[in-house]
């Protein structure tokens, strides 16, 4: 597989520079500037108080404007001009521009202050409430706590500036609000106007973003058009942007195929054999093993953990089945979270030790060990083990390669528990499991994966009971200076991954395929987040 | 009730809903009795409701007054088992031999269907042998057994129902029309069966039947029906030799003998006009617009069935003039 | 024939002594009714060309696995998806397993699922449907409003709660079909029987006291037979994907076992590039059902007095 | 001399069942003139609805299939027409009353429509008018209240009933042959004699000729001018109806009109009958096929089919007991009720 | 009649009332949580979540609310496409649904029955064989199967027709061929067999004998008598195909009802799924209900009593 972006998609900041209508190689722009992609699936809602799918997040993108943006892989200034870091680090201000809202309504600070606390606000049901956990006076509110909403951290100053207040100093902050979904402005009157209906409909939604939303035929598409109120209008070169929602995938290969769309992204392992010029993107999520690790579980034993966890062959299972763009890992953190611009998985190393292949020698003798420990004769004496496994293909997919490798390697029995996700989150959580395979969202912070397996920790997927890791997490969530408090998690990391209440296995990737007429399409962070703001359309 | 009896109808009402409120009444109030081991043969106008009389005592249909007592049991209250056991005593053999045989069964199965019901075998091979006998006792062959009814012209469906219906050795049998698609010498074959299968084991039959001349000869005695109702029982000497009704009259003359000169020399028959609707019946006397004895009170009122013998009833206003006459 | 003729008896014109009056002339072969049902199946052609694969099929599905060099979970990742060739003979699915015992292994169990699956809950349906229709009245309405709502519910509520009390595996996955494809046959088996318990010969076997049991199961259900086993014929495609559904949700056979329909379900999506992996299960779908249809139109002709000839 | 209709010679018909061929139709051979009846009588089984319904191509083939023999009708071959070529003769030139009135009739077409449907098949008239023709034909069957028997269906008629809509479906197009398979049998007698005066009138006004099934020989002294009388598969006589009534040649003749219980019979008396059951179908005996019950079996009998022997005035009759070498047998004549013959002497043989 | 279709009303509004309850009950016997999706939901949102929906409150309250809602035709908010009602999903999906449902109907049932009435009275023969074969396909290939095949074949091998989205006509033609051809194939094979149980009746020997030509004789009085099987499964199947065939939508990019009736049930989306239940329950009990009445005037003789 490859990991090169094809030719024309690697042009990332062209939006910037491209003020005449010839790009940099002298190809025209094309006159018609409409752009069209596929989704397999509708976004749910536009209320951004409400919204939490990645493809309502990827329409917001286009159709509002957050404080700051993320794009191409870091921030950008968004209808703030710039912000302050005072009182160190505990609060920032952020001093905006002069927007309108695409009916020509100005936006202001204080569209921030009501979208915010709307969101934190119990009686309005957000799923988002954790994402302002830093936020001094949020979790006393959402939580009913404390009814006060001027209690919360949010401030309107003036109709340009917007303070935050922070429980403690958080270098991720910024970073946080620009890859967070939730952080938009909200225009009170059309959410009185709508109440419970607000976003669930054209009408019913109004943004201040590069693009309107002129059409949503729920289930079928969404058809978006340039803004011409839009305070960086010039930058925009696109006239309309069709997002087709086709569940099948071979009918989105079909409609790329006849030109119906011009993009697809997140297509199969498979299919990127007929498209050999396809891109990939990894990074944002990682795939690990979760081990029910509780006393009274058949995986308490470390040991047979580890044997498990050294058995696996990551490297072949994912150049078998995984997504092009997909990379082996051997730790909770992505490699892709930064620290001005510095990865911190390279300055605070920490590794499983588990080579790509699996070690198959030393996970015998784990095994053995293991054995000994549960005074067994052999493996098949072992109860069967329970993996609890999504209802998706590619799910399912790992579960067999993983359960065959564990049996022809160790002789371990493993029995695949298909559940559909309600379910097997059920499981997951109330413990019915002896392994799970996990995928969550890496997050900005650090510490996202590994924060949850705190003994007593709501969490603690695993229910992996340990003292002196939950000591140092909490140890790392208090702490201010930031290097102390990476070093304090990088020996929480080690401790975790040598004692493996869950393994990581891979970081997915993603493919996707685009017509290189299209230039300065980019892909965001999150799975499903294509960036095609700043895209161009080529003369072909 | 007197012990010889064995089939007692009173009043007997059988309707049926057709259309919108409308009744149509194949039976209204008809009363009779069988004695154990003769036959009552029944006569009457094609659809005047002689089959639906003769289901109707079997229970196959549900009555809407009245009641039938069979040895003294009241039918239609019977349910489950006690009904089971009797219909071992009642049986039919039914006027349509070709929609009354289930096209998917063979002969033998549907033959042997009763015996199967009533247990009334211990092996295999009895319950064969008893087959092949009644198939051969109503003029059929063993080899007929496995066939399917379809195979069958007319008149050896009828033999099957016959075979069926005695296989159970009931006492009492409802023979709706049961030779009439048969030939002549194979009608006289199971008359002579039936009245055989009478003198042995006392058999009870009610004989529905148009051929005037075998009920003459099979039946002890007879009642003639008209549109629901009856208009003449008696014993069949009687009413065959002096029929007082103007239908009976009608009826009898009206058949036809196997004698082509006396046939073309004979009058055409007497009867004529057209037989009134059973659907909401008018008032009087049912024979009303047919009747050429008819006087006023004919129009208005039903005359009831009135004893002119001993065992000779009529229901005609004008009976007494007629009787004068014979 | 004239005049003419030879007389051979000397005594032509004798009357005959003692004259038999049984006509003893009876040498008709006696075959008896299933024997004939046989017979008549053997001498269609077509029936028996649908038998033949079926057989043809059902002994590659037990022999195949077990003499094959391969085995249906045994992996090998570097080989996955492999066209077929002489060492694979359909190639390899997506983790290098053979498909060729796959596709016999998923046989074993499509052709059992296909087969209790249509006709497990046909013969419940044709039991309900039987004596609604025969009894007819309040006890007909109460059924079929229960089939109404039985219909109605989501199959996928039963699924998962069989899922959590019985767990899956074969049992769990006859449950479901049972209590999910009833429905259907019951309410045709009912619409006939309201119109064949009209038939005088129905009155006639209640007159010989027949229980209403045995006028429902020997009267009215044989003559409604040539629908439904039509209809459990076409439920059995319908069973073997609704097999691979429930399996996808996690009711079905434990992976790694094989079936056609999950087999055809992974085929589709690669279909694109590996055409054979989505052509051999399907074919071999279509292949069986066309044999038990041959095979069942046959039967059902063989059985039909009406038809025979 | 009047004009033949039908003329059906020498017809073989066989039903090919699982266990063997049936011969149901054994070389059968009759004709039929303008405006006469013919009257088929028979032992139950013997082929007499085969033979009709074979003629109109009507009986289901295969398992049935005629094998040999020639239909004439009115001088034209008929026997190998195509069902399309058939079926525009069909109730218009030759129309049938079916033996079996229950299940003859479509259970889910109102009656009235079961009629009107002949009709407009053959004639280019309205519905309206049809509909009128086919009310005027329930009235002359003896239909009580036709309007709304018109809207009837067959399951709310008794027996007797559908026979008359089956009769009337048979009539609506003026047909010029009739074939009556036991018309009246479901019908009481003043019904009956209803019934037989509309065919005589059919055969007076359409001059149409009709060929009458039926074992009531009541009915074929009261209208039949010719009879044909059927054993097994076979006409084994036939002849004007005063010949086959009052000089019967035929042993199975003599068994069929002794059968008849005559007015007046005790009833604890037997009736007479055949003693036996016909041949099976499926193998004829080599020799006469009535031989096995025969009274008067001879030893040739039971070897050779009898010829037909033909007498004068075109009575026919196949039996061995009238060739020349057969020793004689009491007579069988019969004298009518009405002649002036002393009734008494005419011995019935008991 | 009047009296009986009253009745016949009140026991459908029962029995959806029973439907109602009983799949409400069933539902909520499931485990798991609807807002728990593969990126999961901190255990202390997900109870804020339910504390929103009043899906906290004891559950004989939510569905005395519920039903009280539901006698007002409001069938709640969906939880998983927030702040949408399932009315307005219902009102804007079930429209597609039905028009691809009753064109493939106006498609399929006539062929369906055609091809089952050729094959019957041609049996043993080529005709027949074909048919045979055509049904066979059409069942054992299922829809997602032959609707792929479909599209590469006629959209994208030779670009006759367009491969997916509901807009125009030609939309249209590829996923109503695709369903029709499985409603089809089940309608020929079962018109074939109970032709066949008609085909051998008198009654068609006494239309024949009355010279009825022989295209009448099949409409008049054969095919009539051999509906009542037909009219039975024709009863739920326009029921289940109005309210969508999910892998055709899904195939065909079609923004109809069926995939709703599956998404909601596996992502426990319970308003929208009681919703659809009971939309589709009021259907189906409908086109059951005209089905019975159906079996009435098709044949007289099945009289269904009380
Ligand atoms: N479909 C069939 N298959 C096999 N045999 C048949 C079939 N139809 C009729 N037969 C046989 O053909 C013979 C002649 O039957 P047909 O119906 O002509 O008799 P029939 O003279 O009309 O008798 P009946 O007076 O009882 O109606 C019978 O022995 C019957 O068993
Ligand atoms: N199921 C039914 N529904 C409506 N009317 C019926 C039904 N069965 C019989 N009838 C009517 O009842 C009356 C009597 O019918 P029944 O069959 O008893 O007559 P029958 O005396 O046996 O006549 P036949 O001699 O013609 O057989 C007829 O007018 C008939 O139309
Ligand atoms: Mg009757
Ligand atoms: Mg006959």
């Amino acid at each position: 597989s490859s990991e090169e972006k094809p030719a024309a998609t690697s042009e990332v900041d062209n939006g910037a520079s491209s003020s005449n209508e010839v790009v940099d190689d002298g190809t025209p722009l094309a006159a018609l500037q409409e752009f069209t992609f596929a989704a397999a699936n509708d976004m749910m809602t536009l209320d951004v108080s409400k919204m939490n799918d990645e493809m309502s997040a990827l329409i917001m993108y286009a159709a509002n404007e957050p404080l700051v943006r993320y794009y191409n892989g870091a921030v950008t200034m968004g209808l703030a001009e710039n912000y302050e870091v005072l009182d160190e680090g505990t609060k920032l201000v952020f001093h905006l521009r002069d927007v309108k809202w695409s009916d020509g309504e100005p936006v202001t600070a204080g569209d921030f202050e009501y979208a915010f606390k709307r969101l934190l606000n119990p009686e309005t049901g957000s799923s988002q409430c954790d994402t302002f956990d830093r936020i001094a006076g949020a979790i006393a509110y959402y939580s009913g706590e404390n009814s006060d909403a001027d209690s919360v951290g949010i401030k309107a100053t003036d109709d340009h500036t917007l303070e935050m207040t922070l429980t403690q100093a958080d270098p991720f902050f910024i970073e946080h609000i620009a890859q967070g979904i939730n952080f938009y402005p909200l225009r009170q009157d059309y959410v009185e106007k709508y109440a419970e209906g607000y976003g669930s409909s054209v009408e019913s939604f109004i943004g201040c973003g590069p693009f309107v939303l002129t059409e949503w035929v729920q289930g079928a598409s969404i058809t978006l058009e340039k803004n011409a109120n839009y305070w960086d209008a010039d930058k925009i070169k696109l006239t309309k942007v069709t997002e087709l929602i086709v569940g099948d995938e071979n009918t989105r290969v079909g409609m790329y195929d006849l030109g119906d769309v011009d993009e697809l992204y997140n297509i199969s392992k498979t299919l990127t054999l007929n498209y050999p010029d396809y891109g990939t993107k990894s990074g944002g999520t990682l795939q690990h093993l979760v081990y029910k690790s509780s006393d009274d579980a058949l995986l308490a034993n470390k040991n047979l953990r580890l044997a498990l966890s050294y058995s696996i062959d990551r490297q072949a299972i994912v150049s078998a089945l995984s997504a092009p763009g997909t990379e082996v890992a051997d730790r909770m953190m992505d490699p892709t979270n930064t620290l001005n611009g510095e990865s911190i998985a390279e300055k605070y190393p920490a590794s499983t030790g588990i080579p790509a292949n699996g070690d198959i020698e030393k996970a015998k003798a784990y095994l053995s060990d293991a054995l000994a420990e549960l005074n067994l004769g052999s493996a098949s004496e072992l109860p069967a083990i329970n993996y609890v496994c999504l209802d998706s293909a590619s799910h399912k997919a790992y579960a067999e390669a993983l359960q065959a490798r564990w049996a022809d390697t160790l002789g371990v029995n493993v029995e695949i528990n298909i559940m559909p996700v309600p379910q097997a989150i059920g499981a997951l959580l109330s413990g019915q499991f002896d392994i799970f395979l996990n995928g969550m969202g890496t997050g900005v912070n650090p510490d996202e994966l590994l924060s949850s397996y705190t003994v007593d920790g709501a969490n603690n997927y695993a229910k992996w009971n340990n003292q002196a890791y939950t000591d140092l997490i909490e140890a790392q969530f208090n702490e201010t200076d930031i290097d102390k408090r990476l070093a304090t998690l990088q020996k929480a990391e080690q401790l975790f991954l040598d004692e493996s209440p869950a393994t990581p296995l891979w970081l997915p990737g993603t493919a996707y395929i685009c017509k290189d007429y299209v230039q300065g399409l980019t892909y965001g962070r999150q799975t499903g987040s294509i960036e095609f703001i700043y895209a161009s359309i080529l003369e072909h | 009730m007197s012990n010889d009896t064995l089939i007692e109808v009173k009043g007997l009402k059988k309707y049926f809903k057709v259309g919108k409120n409308q009744l149509l009444k194949a039976v209204d109030d008809v009363s009779f009795s069988i004695k154990r081991g003769e036959t009552l043969g029944m006569v009457g106008e094609s659809g005047c409701g002689k089959t639906t009389v003769g289901r109707t005592i079997l229970g196959l249909y549900d009555v809407d007054g009245g009641s039938v007592l069979f040895d003294g049991v009241e039918v239609h209250a019977q349910k489950g088992k006690e009904y089971k056991a009797l219909t071992k005593q009642m049986q039919m053999i039914f006027q349509d031999p070709y929609a009354s045989l289930n096209p998917r069964k063979t002969v033998s199965a549907i033959v042997g269907e009763g015996l199967d019901i009533h247990k009334m075998y211990k092996t295999k091979a009895e319950r064969m042998e008893k087959i092949y006998n009644l198939l051969e006792l109503v003029g059929l062959n063993r080899e007929h057994a496995n066939r399917f009814p379809h195979e069958f012209s007319g008149g050896q469906r009828q033999r099957i129902g016959i075979a069926r219906a005695l296989a159970v050795e009931p006492k009492f049998i409802v023979c709706d029309e049961a030779i009439s698609a048969l030939d002549v010498s194979i009608q006289a074959q199971i008359i002579n069966l039936l009245m055989k299968l009478q003198s042995q084991y006392e058999f009870t039959y009610l004989f529905i039947a148009h051929d005037l001349t075998m009920v003459q000869h099979i039946s002890d005695s007879t009642a003639v029906m008209y549109l629901g109702t009856l208009v003449e029982t008696g014993r069949t000497e009687d009413i065959f030799s002096k029929p007082l009704h103007p239908y009976t009259k009608g009826l009898l003359a009206a058949a036809p003998e196997a004698d082509p000169d006396y046939e073309m020399s004979k009058p055409s028959p007497i009867l004529t006009g057209e037989v009134p609707s059973p659907i909401n019946p008018k008032p009087g006397c049912r024979f009303f617009g047919r009747c050429n004895v008819a006087i006023e009170i004919c129009s208005k009122e039903r005359p009831a069935l009135v004893p002119v013998d001993e065992h000779h009833l009529v229901a005609c206003h004008v009976v007494n003039t007629l009787k004068s006459e014979v | 024939m004239n005049k003419t003729t030879n007389i051979l008896l000397p005594n032509a014109f004798e009357f005959v002594e003692d004259p038999q009056l049984d006509s003893d002339s009876i040498t008709r072969p006696s075959v008896t009714f299933w024997k004939d049902v046989w017979r008549r199946l053997f001498k269609n052609k077509v029936a028996m060309l649908g038998l033949f694969i079926i057989t043809i099929i059902t002994i590659l599905a037990i022999c195949v696995p077990l003499f094959s060099e391969y085995t249906y979970k045994g992996q090998d990742l570097v080989n996955a998806n492999a066209l077929p060739s002489s060492t694979h003979i359909f190639g390899t699915d997506n983790l290098g397993r053979d498909m060729w015992v796959r596709v016999w292994v998923g046989a074993r169990v499509s052709l059992a699922v296909g087969v209790f699956g249509s006709v497990i809950p046909s013969l419940i349906g044709i039991v309900i449907g039987g004596i609604s229709g025969y009894f007819g009245g309040k006890l007909d309405m109460l059924i079929m409003r229960f089939i109404d709502v039985a219909m109605c519910v989501p199959s996928m509520i039963y699924i998962i709660l069989i899922m959590l009390f019985i767990g899956s595996g074969p049992i769990s996955i006859i449950i479901a079909f049972a209590l999910t494809g009833w429905m259907g046959s019951a309410r045709s088996v009912r619409g006939m029987i309201l119109q064949l318990k009209e038939m005088e010969y129905v009155l006639a076997s209640k007159a010989l006291g027949a229980s209403s049991a045995s006028l429902i199961f020997n009267h009215l259900i044989p003559n409604t037979l040539g629908i439904v086993v039509v209809s459990m014929t076409m439920g059995i495609p319908s069973a073997i994907f609704y097999e691979a559904y429930l399996s996808f949700i996690g009711l079905g056979v434990a992976p790694p076992t094989p079936s056609w329909g999950q087999l055809s379900n992974a085929g589709i999506a690669v279909f694109r590039v590996y055409p054979s992996q989505l052509m051999i299960p399907s074919a071999l779908i279509s292949l069986t059902m066309l044999s038990f249809n041959l095979f069942g139109d046959g039967l059902r002709d063989a059985l039909d007095p009406k038809l025979r000839s | 001399m009047s004009k033949r209709i039908l003329e059906v010679k020498n017809m073989h018909f066989s039903f090919y069942t699982y266990a063997g061929e049936v011969h149901a139709v054994n070389g059968v051979s009759f004709h039929v003139d303008q405006g006469e009846t013919l009257a088929i009588v028979g032992e139950s089984g013997c082929g007499k609805s085969v033979t009709v319904q074979s003629i109109m191509k009507l009986t289901p083939t295969p398992p049935g299939k005629l094998k040999q023999g020639k239909i004439e009708y009115m001088g034209e071959d008929i026997t190998h027409y195509t069902q399309k070529e058939i079926s525009s003769m069909r109730g218009k030139e030759m129309s049938m009353i079916f033996q079996d009135p229950m299940t003859s009739l479509n259970p889910t077409m109102r009656i009235g429509h079961q009629i009107a449907e002949g009709i407009l098949s053959h004639e280019n008239i309205s519905k309206e008018k049809a509909k009128q023709k086919a009310i005027e034909m329930l009235i002359k069957v003896g239909l009580p209240n036709p309007e709304k028997n018109f809207m009837s269906y067959p399951h709310q008629f008794s027996g007797g009933m559908r026979q008359r809509v089956m009769i009337a479906i048979a009539l609506v197009c003026n047909p010029k042959i009739l074939f009556a398979d036991e018309p009246t049998t479901a019908l009481d007698v003043t019904v009956q004699a209803q019934i037989l005066e509309l065919m005589n009138t059919l055969k007076r006004e359409f001059k149409a000729s009709v060929v009458l099934i039926t074992h009531d020989l009541g009915v074929v002294a009261k209208t039949a001018q010719r009879i044909a009388v059927m054993y097994a598969g076979k006409i084994i006589e036939t002849g004007t109806a005063r010949d086959v009534f009052y000089d019967p040649k035929h042993p199975y003749t003599w068994g069929l009109l002794d059968s008849v219980p005559s007015t007046g019979v005790q009833s604890t008396k037997t009736l007479l009958s055949i003693e036996g059951s016909p041949p099976d179908l499926f193998d004829l005996p080599k020799g006469c096929s009535f031989a096995a019950r025969c009274k008067y079996c001879m030893n040739i009998c039971r070897e050779m089919p009898p010829e037909e022997t033909v007498m004068a005035n075109g009575h026919k009759a196949s039996c061995w007991l009238l060739d020349c070498r057969a020793p004689s047998v009491p007579s069988q004549k019969r004298v009518s009720r009405v002649s002036k013959l002393n009734v008494k002497e005419a011995a019935y043989v008991e | 009649m009047k009296k009986y279709i009253l009745q016949r009303l009140v026991i459908s509004v029962i029995t959806i009332f029973v439907l109602a309850t009983v799949s409400f009950f069933l539902l909520r016997s499931l485990p798991g949580s609807p807002f728990q999706t593969e990126t999961l939901l901190s255990v202390e949102t997900e109870a804020r979540m339910m504390a929103y929906y009043g899906l906290d409150k004891p559950l004989l309250e939510q569905y005395l609310t519920y039903m009280g809602n539901l006698l007002h035709g409001d069938l709640g908010y969906s939880l998983k496409y927030t702040n949408r009602t399932v009315n307005s999903m219902i009102a804007s999906a079930f429209p597609i649904s039905a028009t691809l449902g009753l064109i493939s109907l106006a498609v399929a049932v006539p062929i369906g029955l055609f091809l089952g009435v050729v094959s019957a009275r041609k049996r043993g023969k080529t005709v027949d064989y074909l048919c045979v074969f055509i049904s066979v396909i059409g069942v054992s290939i299922p829809s997602f199967i032959m609707g792929s095949f479909l599209q590469y074949i006629f959209a994208v091998k030779f670009q006759l027709l367009p491969i997916a989205q509901w807009k125009s006509l030609k939309h249209m033609v590829l996923p109503t061929v695709a369903l029709s051809l499985s409603l089809l194939a089940s309608l020929t094979r079962v018109m074939r067999a109970s032709m066949l149980e008609v085909i051998n009746q008198d009654y068609v020997k006494t239309a024949r004998a009355k010279g009825v030509p022989e295209d009448k004789v099949v409409t008049r009085h054969e095919i009539r008598n051999a509906m009542v099987p037909i009219v039975t499964m024709l009863g739920p199947m326009v029921a289940s195909v109005l309210m969508g065939t999910f892998v055709i939508e899904k195939i065909f990019a079609i923004p109809g009802l069926g995939q709703h009736f599956v998404n909601s049930i596996t992502g426990l989306d319970y308003t929208m799924t009681l919703g659809l239940t009971i939309f589709y329950g009021s259907f189906l009990v409908l086109a059951n209900f005209i089905v019975d009445i159906a079996y009435g005037i098709i044949d007289p003789r099945i009289r269904i009593e009380k």
